[in-house]
C-alpha cells in the first residue's frame, strides 16, 4: 500500500512542511525543519527496504495517474537502482543540512529553513519523475529556492551577483530544453520516459533526425551547465563560494549528472554515442582544469568549488564511456561524491563560523586548537582524493577501469587527475590545518561541538561504508545501468565498425 | 433577399480596422478604450455572423464572454482612468507615462 | 427586405464609426458608438441572434456605454490636445487601418462563396439553445467568467475609491 | 402580398390608436397626479379649466408649444436637443412590446399587442436603459453645473437601480421559463390573484423590489434628487423650456405608466382578471375582447395612483441613503430572491 | 577442504588497536594507550608464528577469501581475498616482528611527546595497510595497502604538524607516491582491460597460459607497475620524498621508512615477478632503476651531516640493491636483501634515535661525537649494524649483498656494468656507514650537555644518558639478528645450504622456468672470489673512512669542487623537480588557466553574456517608453504580425 504512495509522500511532504515553516513562530522553523527531514529519511529508507532487487530494469514504486489529459502530461513517478539511491541521498543530506545551518543562520530563519524544504521537494522530484513535463516543472522548481537561497543568505555582499549568474546559467539553457520537450512532445504525443525510449528508438535514422539532433543538444547543454561540465561552469566559483553550506551541499553535481543519465543517454542513445568523445574529452579537460585551479586557489570555498568541477568531471567521463563498469561506477560515483563533498562543505561552514574566513593565507594551525575538526576534515579530505577503503575510490576506480579500453590516452590523463587532487587537498589541509597558528590571537574558537559531529559523522562513516562494502548499493545500481550499457553498445557498435573501416584498423585490440 | 455572410465579415473588418486607427491616433484615454470596445464589438459581429453561418448558438455564447469580459473591463479600466486622473488631472495619454523608467 | 435592414444599419455603424474617429471630444465618440453598438443589435436580430441583439443593447449600450459616459461627465473631459506623437499616430494609424482593412476584406471576399449567406429568419437562435449550451456544456467557463467580474468589481471599487 | 399590406396597416393602426391613447393618458396622468396632490395637501388642485379641470392638460400643452423655445447660447447644441427627443422616445417604444389584451387574432394580426416579441421584457429592460443617455446627455450639453450634477446623480441612481430591477424580474422569468410578456401574463391567469406573480408565484419581494427600483428609474419621490428643486433648482431641467421641457416632463409620466404596466405585466396578472376563471365570460365576444383591456388599465390606474399617493406622503432621501439602499440593501435582497427562487423551483422544478 | 588460518583477522587486529586508540585515546591512561598499542601488534605477531607452524600442513599459496565481494559491477569484480604462499609469509614475519619491535621501541621514545596516543593509532594503523598489502591476493586489495601504508606515511611524517616542513614533508611524499600510484592505477587498468580481472592467479595463470606471450602489453603493465614501485620504494626519478620523510619521529623513520613500507615496491614485483619474467625491457629498466639509485644515493649520502638523512639516503641506496636483484629475475635475492635490510636498518635507526634521544634531539653529526663511553649498548648494537650493512662477513647484510652481487655479475643483460656501480657502490656503503660511526662516537664530544627545548619533550634530559629498556631492547634483539640474521641464506658456495632460497623458490619457480635472460649457474669458485672482491671493497671504504674521520674527527671544511658540491646539494634534484614540474606547472595554472582560461574565457563568456545581454534589455526597454500609444502601436504591429502569418504563411506550420 504504502508502495504507491511513498514517493508521493516525499514529494510532498517537504513542500507542506515548507509553508508550515512559514506559519510557524521562527523559533520553531529550524526544530520543525530537523523533524520532517529525519523523518523523510527515514520514509526514505523504506524504499531500499522494499525495493525489489531481482527486478531487472523497469522502474519500482510506479505512480502513473493522468494529470492533463491534453497535452497528455501524467504524474508518473517511480525509481530504478540508480534514482532510488539518489532519493536516499537526498533524504540523508538533508537533515545535516538543517544542522549545519543551526547557527549559521541567524535572521530570515523561517525563509531560509522553507526554502530548504522546498528545494527538497524539488529534488525528490527531479530524481522520480517519469514524465518529462513533471520532470520539467521539478527541475525548473530546483532552480529557484538555489538561486533565492544564494543570494539571501549569501556570505558576502556578492551573493546577489553570484545567485543571479546561477539563475541565468541555469535557466537559459533550461528553456532550451522546455522548447526541445514541446517538439519531442509533437513529434511523439507523449511525455512519458518509457514510450519515450520507444518511440525514440531509430528515430535517429528518421525524417526528424536533424530535429532529433539539436533537441538532444539542447537537453544535454541544460543538463551539462547544472553538472557542471567544462567550459559551462561559470557559476560554480561563485555559486559554491557564496553559497551557506547547506546550499553548497546540494549546489553542483546530482541534479545534472543524474539529468544527464536518465534524460540525455538513456533518451538519445544514438545521438549521446555521437557527442560522447566530446564530452568525454571535456570531461578530461575538465577534471585536469580543475584540479589545476585548485592548485593555485588562496580561498578554500573556491579550491572546493574547483575540486567539485573536477569530481563531477570523472562522473561525466564515466557517463559517456558506456561501459557497464564505468556507468556504475559514476552513478556509485554521484553517491559518493554527494556524501564527501557534502561534508567538506559542512566543515568549511563549521570553519567559517569560527573564524569568518576562508582565506587560506589568513588561517593556519587550526589543528593544533581544533584537533576534531582536523580529523574529520583530514578523513573527508582523504575521501576526496580517493584512499581507497574509502568510498570515492571504488567509483573513480570503477569510472576510470570502465572507460580505459575506449579511451586509454584520455583515461590516462585523466587519472593525473587523482594526483593532482592529492596536491592540492593535502596542500589545503596544510596551510589550513597545519603549522603554529598564524595570526594566535584571532584563531581562537571551539572544537566541534555534539550537534556538528552529529552532522558530520554519519558522512565519514557512509564514506567507510561505501567504500568496503559497495556491493550493497551496486546491487540496485546494477539492475537498471547494465541495461543502459548493453543498449549504447548496440549503438555504439555499428559506428566503431564504421570508424574502423575508416581507419583501417581492426575493432579488437586482442 | 439573403445577404451574404461575406459583408458581415466586411463590416466585421471595417469597424474593427476604424477601432485599430482610433486606437492608435487617439488621444484622449477614454477615446481610446472606446477604440477598444468598438473592435470587440467587431469581433462579436463576426462571431454571430459565423454562428448564423455554422447554425451554431456557440458563436453568440462567445460574444457573450466578451461581453462580460468588456463590461469588467469597463469596469476596472475606468476606475483607473478616474484613478489616475485624480493623480495627474489629464486624460491626455502622451503626458500620462509614468510607467516609463 | 434583409438588404434594406442590412444596408442601412450597416451603413450606420460605419459611419458611427467613422464618427468616433473623427470627432474630437469624447463624448461624440462615445454617442456615436452608441449609434454602432446600437445598430449592431439590429444587425444581430437580422442574424437570429435576438437574445444577443437585446443584450447589446443592455449590457454595451445600457451599461458599458452609460458607464463611460458618466465618466466623461464626471472628469469633464475636454477636446484632445494635440501634442509631439499625433503626427506619427495618423501617419501609421490611417495607411495601417487601410491596410489592414485591406486585407481582412480581402480574405473574406475571395472567401465569400465558401461563407454561404444568411436569409431572415431561416435561423433562430432562441434563448432556450442559449441556456442549453451555456448552462450545460459551458457551466464552468460561465463561472469563471462570473468570478472574474467579481474581481472586477472588487478591483474597480478599490481603484477608484478616495484615499481617506 | 395582400397578407403583408394587411399586416402593415393593421400594425400602423394599432401604433396610431396605442400611441394616442398613450399620449393622452399621460396628459391625464399630470392632472390625475395634481388633483390628488392637491386633495392629499387638502386643496383642489386646478378645477378652472374645463369641468373639473379636466381640460387643463390641454391648455398646458398648448401653453409649453407656443412658449419661445429658448436656446442658451452656451449649450451643445445637438445634443442639447437631441436629449428631449431620446428621453421621450425611449418613453414611448417600451409601450410597443407589452401585451395590453387577450390574444385575439383579426386577419391574423394580434390586435391587443403591438409587437410580440419572444424577448419582450428584455426588449423594454433594453429601451429603459437607453433612456438614461436623455438625461445624462441632457446634463451634460445645459454646461450648467447645477444640470451636470443633477444629471450625474441621475444617471448614477439609474444605473444603480437598474441592478436591482433587472434582478427582481428574473424571478418571474424563472417562474414561466419565457421572456415573452403575453407567457408571462398567461401564467398568472388562470387562478386570478392566486395565480399573480406578486401573490401565488410568492413573488412579493421581488414585487417590493420592483416597485422601489421603478420609483427610483422614474425618478420620482423618494428618489426625486435629480430635480430637487431646492438643491439643484431643477436639476438637468434648468436650462429646457417650452416643448423640450415638455418632452422630457411627457417622458417622466410615460415612464411612469410603462413602469406601471409592467409591473402589471409582470407581478399583477396583466390583462388578466383579478377573478381568474371563477366567472364564466359573460357579455359578447365584444366584451369578452374588452374586459381584459379595462382590467388592465385599471392595474396600472392603480399605479398611478400609488405614485402619487407616495410623492404626496414621503419625504426624499438623502444621495448616500439612496445609493446606500439601492446597493446594500436592494441588490442583496434581488439575488436573494433570485437564489431562493431558484432553490425553490429546483426542488419543486 | 584445508582448515581456515583466519588471516582476515591478522591485519585486523591492528585496527582493532588503531580504533581503540583512534577515537578513545585521547581520554586514556598513557600506560592503556601502550598496552592496546603493543597488544595487538603482538597478537597479530603470534598469530604469525602460529601460522608458521601450521605453515607445514598447508598446501602454499593458501586463498582466503570473504563471502561478500568488495567491488561487484558486470564484468569486474574484486573480492577481499588474502593469499599466504612463502614470501607473504616472510613479508609477515618481518613486519610484524620488526613492527613489534619498533612499537615496543617506540613507548619509550615517544613517552613524553604529545600525541601519544595518535601515534600510536597511527602506527596501528599503518601496520593495518601494510598487512593488508601484504596479503593481498589481487592488484586492487594490494593498492589498498599500498596507498593505505602512503596515507599512514603521511600522517606520521607531518605527526609534528606544527612544523611546517614536516607537514611539508608528509604532504611531499603522499603527493609522490600519488605519481607512483599513477602507474600503478593505469597498470590495473591495463590488466582489467586485456584480462577481465585483477585477481593475481587469475592474471598469471591468463600469462603461463599463453607461452608465447611476452613484451608488448606486458612491458607496458610492467613498467607502469614498476613507476608504482619507485614511488613507494624512493627509487629514481621518484626518491625525493624519502629524505624529506626523516621530519617524522625516528621509530617512524625506522618502521616505515627502513624496514617495511619502501620495501613495498620490491615485495610488489617480486609478487609479479610472472610479469616481468616476460618483458625483459621491463626487467632491464628496473636492473638500471636499482643501479642507478643505489649508488646515487650512495654518493648523496656520504656528504650528509644530518644522521638520519644518512640514513635515509643509505635507506634509498638499499633499495636500489633490491631493485637491482629484482631486475636480473633473483627476486628471492632481492626479498633476502629486504630481510636482511630490516634487521640492520632498523637497527640503525633506532640506534640513531637512541643518540638523538640522548643528545635531546640533537641530530647534527657534526655536534656529535664520543659518545662510545656514554652509550654503551647503543654503541655495540649500531656498530653491528653498520658491519651488516656495509657487508663483512659474517654479517647479515654480507649473505645478501654478496648473492645479489654475484648474481648481477652473472646477468646476461649488461650484469657486468651493473656489477662494477654496484661493487664500487658497496664501498662507499662502507665509507659512509663509517663515517656516521665514526662522527657519532668517536673522537672529542662536541655536543653540549644541556636540556634542549627544541624537540619539544625532551626537556628532562639532564645530560647525555643511555635510553630505557624498552628502547634498549628491541636494539639487542635486532642487533643479534642483524649479526645472524642472514644465516639462513647462507650460500651453497661458502658451505651454507641457501634455505632461504630454497623457501622461496616455489614462489619464483615459474621466473626460472619461463625467463628468457637464463642465467649461467656461477660456479662456487666464483662466487667465492665475487665474495672476497666485496668484502674488499668494504674494506677499503672503511679504511677510507678510518682514514679521514678517525684520524681527523673534527671533520674540517671539506674542500669544495663542483662535484662536491653537486652532491652535497643532493645533485639539484628537487630544486629540478621544482623548476621543471612545480612551478611550471603552478605558473601555467595561474597564468594560462587561471589567468587566461578562467578570467578570460569562462569569466568573458561571462562578461560578453552580460553586456549582450544588457544592450538586448536596453534595446527593449526603449520600447518600454511609458507612452500608451506607442504600446498601443506595437500591439497593433504585433497583431498585424499574428495576421500575416495567420494568412499568407500557413504552410510555415
Amino acid at each position: 500500500m504504502l508502495n504507491a504512495s511513498i514517493l508521493t509522500w516525499l514529494i510532498l511532504l517537504p513542500a507542506i512542511g515548507a509553508v508550515l515553516v512559514l506559519l510557524l513562530p521562527a523559533r520553531f522553523a529550524r526544530g520543525f525543519s530537523l523533524v520532517l527531514t529525519l523523518a523523510l529519511f527515514v520514509m526514505a529508507l523504506h524504499l531500499p527496504a522494499h525495493f525489489n532487487y531481482s527486478q531487472t530494469g523497469g522502474f519500482q514504486f510506479q505512480r502513473d495517474i493522468l494529470w492533463i489529459t491534453n497535452p497528455a502530461i501524467r504524474y508518473h513517478v517511480g525509481v530504478d537502482g540508480l534514482s532510488m539511491w539518489l532519493v536516499v541521498l537526498v533524504a540523508f543530506l538533508a537533515p545535516l543540512g538543517v544542522l549545519i545551518s543551526w547557527r549559521s543562520v541567524g535572521e530570515r530563519q523561517r525563509a531560509f529553513y522553507s526554502l530548504l524544504l522546498l528545494q527538497q521537494t524539488a529534488m525528490y522530484g527531479v530524481f522520480v519523475a517519469l514524465d518529462l513535463m513533471l520532470y520539467y516543472a521539478f527541475w525548473e522548481l530546483s532552480i529557484v529556492p538555489l538561486a533565492l537561497l544564494i543570494g539571501i543568505f549569501g556570505r558576502s555582499g556578492s551573493g546577489r551577483s553570484a545567485a543571479l549568474k546561477f539563475f541565468l546559467y541555469a535557466f537559459i539553457p533550461s528553456a532550451l530544453l522546455l522548447v526541445g520537450m514541446l517538439w519531442l512532445y509533437a513529434q511523439t504525443g507523449t511525455f512519458d520516459l518509457v514510450l519515450l525510449r520507444q518511440q525514440l528508438h531509430g528515430a535517429s535514422t528518421g525524417p526528424h533526425a536533424a530535429g532529433l539532433w539539436l533537441v538532444s543538444l539542447a537537453f544535454l547543454l541544460a543538463f551539462a551547465v547544472k553538472a557542471p561540465v567544462f567550459p559551462l561552469h561559470g557559476w560554480l566559483r561563485d555559486g559554491i563560494q557564496e553559497a551557506p553550506p547547506a546550499v553548497a551541499m546540494i549546489l553542483a553535481g546530482k541534479l545534472g549528472l543524474y539529468s544527464l543519465l536518465r534524460w540525455h543517454v538513456e533518451l538519445f542513445p544514438t545521438e549521446a554515442a555521437h557527442v560522447a568523445p566530446l564530452m568525454v574529452a571535456l570531461a578530461v579537460i575538465g577534471i585536469l582544469y580543475g584540479a589545476l585551479m585548485a592548485l593555485v586557489q588562496t580561498d578554500v570555498k573556491r579550491l572546493a568549488a574547483y575540486a567539485t568541477l573536477s569530481a563531477v568531471s570523472f562522473i561525466v567521463l564515466g557517463i559517456y564511456s558506456f561501459s557497464a563498469a564505468s556507468l556504475d561506477g559514476a552513478a556509485f560515483q554521484i553517491l559518493n561524491e554527494s556524501i564527501s563533498a557534502g561534508a567538506l562543505f559542512m566543515l568549511l561552514g563549521i570553519l567559517y563560523e569560527r573564524y569568518g574566513t576562508f582565506d587560506m593565507t589568513r588561517l593556519g594551525g587550526v589543528a593544533a586548537r581544533l584537533p576534531q575538526l582536523a580529523t574529520l576534515f583530514v578523513i573527508t579530505t582523504l575521501a576526496l582524493i580517493g584512499l581507497p577503503s574509502l568510498g570515492n575510490f571504488v567509483g573513480e576506480f570503477l569510472i576510470l577501469s570502465g572507460s580505459f579500453s575506449a579511451h586509454p590516452a584520455l583515461v590516462a590523463a585523466a587519472t593525473v587527475g587523482v594526483i593532482l587532487s592529492a596536491a592540492y587537498m593535502l596542500w589545503m589541509v596544510q596551510r589550513v590545518f597545519y603549522g603554529v597558528p598564524s595570526n594566535g590571537a584571532a584563531l581562537t574558537g571551539t572544537d566541534v561541538n555534539w550537534r556538528e559531529r552529529a552532522a558530520v559523522w554519519p558522512t565519514v562513516a557512509l564514506m567507510i561504508a561505501l567504500g568496503v562494502a559497495s556491493p550493497f548499493w551496486m546491487r540496485a545500481l546494477d539492475r537498471s545501468l547494465p541495461q543502459v550499457a548493453a543498449r549504447m553498445a548496440a549503438v555504439t557498435a555499428p559506428m566503431q565498425t564504421a570508424s574502423a573501416r575508416l581507419y583501417g584498423r581492426t575493432a579488437s585490440a586482442r | 433577399m439573403s445577404v451574404p455572410i461575406a459583408w458581415y465579415l466586411i463590416l466585421s473588418a471595417a469597424l474593427f480596422s476604424i477601432g485599430v486607427c482610433a486606437f492608435l491616433i487617439k488621444r484622449n484615454i477614454i477615446s481610446i478604450f472606446m477604440s477598444i470596445e468598438l473592435m470587440l464589438n467587431a469581433v462579436n459581429l463576426a462571431f454571430v455572423a459565423f454562428a448564423n453561418r455554422w447554425h451554431q448558438v456557440n458563436g453568440q455564447i462567445f460574444v457573450f464572454f466578451v461581453m462580460v469580459v468588456a463590461a469588467a473591463e469597463a469596469a476596472v479600466g475606468l476606475a483607473i482612468i478616474i484613478a489616475v486622473f485624480r493623480s495627474r488631472n489629464t486624460l491626455n495619454v502622451d503626458q500620462i507615462d509614468l510607467m516609463k523608467l | 427586405m434583409h438588404l434594406a435592414l442590412f444596408i442601412i444599419f450597416g451603413l450606420l455603424c460605419l459611419g458611427g464609426a467613422l464618427n468616433l474617429l473623427l470627432q474630437q471630444h469624447p463624448i461624440n465618440s462615445a454617442l456615436s458608438l452608441i449609434v454602432v453598438m446600437s445598430s449592431l443589435a439590429v444587425l444581430y436580430l437580422l442574424l437570429g441572434a435576438e437574445f444577443l441583439a437585446l443584450a447589446q443593447i443592455i449590457v454595451y449600450s445600457g451599461a458599458i456605454m452609460v458607464l463611460f459616459v458618466f465618466v466623461i461627465m464626471l472628469l469633464n473631459a475636454g477636446l484632445e490636445e494635440k501634442t509631439r506623437g499625433s503626427r506619427a499616430a495618423y501617419l501609421a494609424g490611417i495607411p495601417g487601418m487601410l491596410a489592414l482593412f485591406g486585407v481582412l476584406a480581402g480574405t473574406f471576399f475571395t472567401l465569400r462563396s465558401s461563407f454561404g449567406s444568411a436569409r431572415l429568419g431561416a435561423y433562430l437562435a432562441t434563448t432556450h439553445d442559449l441556456a442549453q449550451v451555456l448552462f450545460r456544456n459551458l457551466l464552468l467557463p460561465f463561472e469563471v467568467t462570473s468570478i472574474l467580474i467579481l474581481v472586477a468589481i472588487l478591483g474597480a471599487v478599490v481603484l477608484a475609491r478616495k484615499e481617506h | 402580398m395582400n397578407q403583408f399590406l394587411i399586416f402593415i396597416l393593421l400594425t400602423l393602426l394599432k401604433i396610431a390608436v396605442v400611441t394616442v391613447v398613450f399620449l393622452t393618458a399621460v396628459a391625464y396622468t399630470v392632472l390625475l397626479e395634481r388633483k390628488l396632490v392637491g386633495r392629499i395637501q387638502n386643496r383642489w388642485g386646478p378645477s378652472r379649466v374645463g369641468p373639473f379641470g379636466l381640460m387643463q392638460p390641454l391648455a398646458d400643452g398648448l401653453k409649453l408649444f407656443l412658449k419661445e423655445d429658448l436656446m442658451p447660447s452656451a449649450v451643445e447644441r445637438p445634443l442639447f436637443i437631441l436629449a428631449p427627443i431620446i428621453a421621450l422616445a425611449c418613453a414611448l417604444t417600451s409601450i410597443a412590446v407589452m401585451p395590453y389584451g387577450r390574444d385575439i387574432r383579426w386577419h391574423g394580426v394580434d390586435m391587443f399587442q403591438i409587437a410580440n416579441i419572444n424577448v419582450g421584457l428584455l426588449v423594454i429592460l433594453g429601451v429603459t436603459s437607453i433612456g438614461v443617455y436623455g438625461i445624462a446627455l441632457s446634463g451634460w450639453s445645459s454646461n450648467n453645473k447645477y444640470s451636470l450634477l443633477g444629471s450625474l446623480r441621475s444617471t448614477a441612481q439609474m444605473i444603480s437601480y437598474e441592478l436591482a430591477l433587472g434582478l427582481s424580474v428574473i424571478g418571474v422569468v424563472l417562474r414561466t421559463g419565457s421572456l415573452n410578456l403575453r407567457d408571462i401574463v398567461n401564467l398568472q391567469a388562470t387562478h386570478g390573484v392566486l395565480s399573480w406573480n406578486a401573490f401565488g408565484g410568492v413573488q412579493i419581494v421581488a414585487f417590493f423590489i420592483y416597485l422601489t427600483a421603478a420609483f427610483a428609474e422614474t425618478n420620482r419621490t423618494p428618489f426625486d434628487l435629480p430635480e430637487a428643486e431646492s438643491e439643484l433648482t431643477a436639476g438637468y431641467h434648468t436650462e429646457y423650456s417650452s416643448m423640450k421641457f415638455a418632452m422630457f416632463f411627457m417622458a417622466e409620466y410615460a415612464n411612469m405608466i410603462n413602469v406601471g404596466a409592467v409591473a402589471t405585466l409582470l407581478f399583477l396578472g396583466g390583462w388578466s382578471s383579478p377573478f381568474g376563471h371563477l366567472f364564466p365570460d359573460f357579455g359578447g365576444p365584444v366584451v369578452h375582447a374588452l374586459l381584459p383591456v379595462f382590467w388592465f388599465v385599471a392595474k396600472v390606474f392603480c399605479f398611478l395612483f400609488l405614485y402619487v399617493w407616495v410623492r404626496g406622503t414621503l419625504p426624499r432621501f438623502r444621495y448616500d441613503q439612496l445609493m446606500g439602499f439601492g446597493w446594500k440593501f436592494l441588490l442583496p435582497l434581488a439575488i436573494a430572491n433570485v437564489v431562493v427562487t431558484g432553490l425553490v423551483l429546483a426542488v419543486h422544478g | 577442504m584445508t582448515p581456515s588460518l583466519h588471516l582476515w583477522l591478522l591485519p585486523l587486529l591492528p585496527l582493532a588497536g588503531f580504533v581503540l586508540n583512534g577515537l578513545w585515546g585521547r581520554r586514556l591512561p598513557q600506560a592503556m594507550v601502550s598496552a592496546i598499542a603493543l597488544l595487538f601488534p603482538l597478537a597479530a605477531f603470534a598469530q604469525v608464528l602460529w601460522i608458521c607452524t601450521q605453515v607445514s600442513s598447508f598446501a602454499l599459496p593458501h586463498v582466503e577469501r570473504f563471502a561478500t565481494p568488495w567491488i561487484a559491477v558486470p564484468g569486474f569484480h574484486a573480492n577481499f581475498s588474502f593469499l599466504l604462499d612463502q614470501l607473504t609469509l616472510v613479508m609477515l614475519l618481518v613486519v610484524t616482528g620488526v613492527g613489534f619491535l619498533i612499537h615496543l621501541y617506540s613507548v619509550g621514545y615517544m613517552a613524553h611527546e604529545e600525541g601519544y596516543w595518535r601515534f600510536f593509532s597511527y602506527l596501528n594503523l599503518f601496520l593495518f595497510f601494510m598487512l593488508t598489502l601484504v596479503l593481498a591476493a589481487n592488484f586492487l586489495l594490494l593498492f589498498v595497502g599500498w596507498e593505505g601504508v602512503g596515507l599512514a606515511s603521511y600522517l606520521l611524517i607531518g605527526f609534528y604538524y606544527t612544523k611546517d616542513s614536516a607537514a611539508n614533508a608528509g604532504k611531499k611524499a603522499f603527493i609522490v607516491n600519488r605519481i607512483g600510484d599513477f602507474g600503478f592505477l593505469l597498470a590495473m587498468f591495463l590488466l582489467i582491460a586485456h584480462f577481465g580481472t585483477l585477481s593475481f592467479a587469475s592474471v598469471f595463470a591468463a600469462i603461463t597460459a599463453h607461452p608465447t606471450m611476452q613484451g608488448g602489453v606486458l612491458t607496458g603493465i610492467a613498467l607502469l607497475l614498476v613507476l608504482g614501485a619507485t614511488g613507494k620504494s624512493a627509487q629514481i626519478p621518484l626518491y625525493v620524498w624519502l629524505p624529506d620523510a626523516m621530519e617524522g619521529p625516528t621509530p617512524v623513520s625506522a618502521l616505515i621508512h627502513a624496514a617495511t613500507m619502501v620495501t613495498a615496491g620490491v615485495y610488489m614485483i617480486a609478487r609479479t615477478h610472472v610479469l616481468f619474467d616476460r618483458s625483459p625491457a621491463a626487467l632491464t629498466v628496473v636492473a638500471t632503476i636499482g643501479t642507478a639509485t643505489a649508488f646515487f644515493a650512495a654518493t648523496v649520502a656520504v656528504t650528509q651531516n644530518d644522521i638520519k638523512r644518512v640514513l635515509a639516503y643509505s635507506t634509498i641506496s638499499q633499495l636500489g640493491y633490491m631493485f637491482l636483484a629484482c631486475g636480473v629475475a633473483t627476486y628471492s635475492m632481492g626479498v633476502f636483501h629486504l630481510v636482511t635490510h630490516a634487521f640492520f636498518k632498523a637497527l640503525l635507526f633506532l640506534a640513531a634515535g637512541s643518540v638523538i634521544h640522548a643528545l635531546g634531539g640533537q641530530q647534527d653529526m657534526r655536534t656529535m661525537g664520543g659518545l662510545r663511553k656514554k652509550l654503551p649498548v647503543t654503541f655495540w648494537t649500531m656498530t653491528a649494524a653498520v658491519l651488516a650493512i656495509s657487508g663483512f662477513f659474517p654479517f647479515a647484510g654480507f649473505f645478501s649483498k654478496d648473492a645479489i652481487l654475484a648474481a648481477t655479475y652473472m646477468a646476461p643483460n649488461g650484469g657486468k656494468i651493473f656489477y662494477a656501480v654496484g661493487l664500487f657502490t658497496a664501498g662507499l656503503t662502507a665509507y659512509y656507514m663509517f663515517r656516521l660511526w665514526y662522527m657519532t662516537f668517536f673522537g672529542a664530544p662536541r655536543y653540549t650537555e644541556q636540556p634542549h627545548e627544541a624537540h619539544a619533550g625532551h626537556g628532562h634530559a639532564h645530560g647525555v644518558h643511555e635510553s630505557p629498556w624498552v628502547m634498549l631492547l628491541p636494539l639487542v634483539v635486532l642487533g643479534l639478528l642483524s649479526l645472524a640474521g642472514g644465516w639462513i641464506g647462507w650460500p651453497t658456495a661458502l658451505g651454507g645450504n641457501d634455505w632461504f632460497g630454497h623457501f622461496l623458490a616455489p614462489v619464483f619457480r615459474d621466473a626460472t622456468a619461463n625467463v628468457q635472460l637464463l642465467h649461467a649457474e656461477p660456479s662456487a669458485g666464483l662466487e667465492r672470489m665475487l665474495s672476497v672482491v666485496s668484502m674488499l671493497a668494504a674494506a677499503i671504504g672503511w679504511f677510507l673512512a678510518d682514514q679521514k674521520y678517525r684520524r681527523k674527527p673534527l671533520a674540517p671544511e671539506e674542500p669544495k669542487s663542483a662535484f662536491s658540491d653537486l652532491v652535497a646539494h643532493k645533485y639539484w634534484i628537487d630544486e629540478l623537480y621544482g623548476a621543471v614540474v612545480v612551478r611550471p606547472l603552478l605558473a601555467f595554472s595561474r597564468v594560462a588557466l587561471a589567468g587566461a582560461v578562467e578570467s578570460g574565457i569562462i569569466d568573458g563568456t561571462n562578461r560578453a553574456w552580460t553586456r549582450i545581454a544588457g544592450a538586448g534589455s536596453n534595446g527593449v526597454r526603449r520600447i518600454q517608453s511609458g507612452n500608451i500609444r506607442s504600446y498601443a502601436g506595437w500591439l497593433a504591429a504585433g497583431a498585424a504580425a499574428v495576421l500575416l502569418i495567420v494568412l499568407y504563411f500557413a504552410h510555415l506550420y
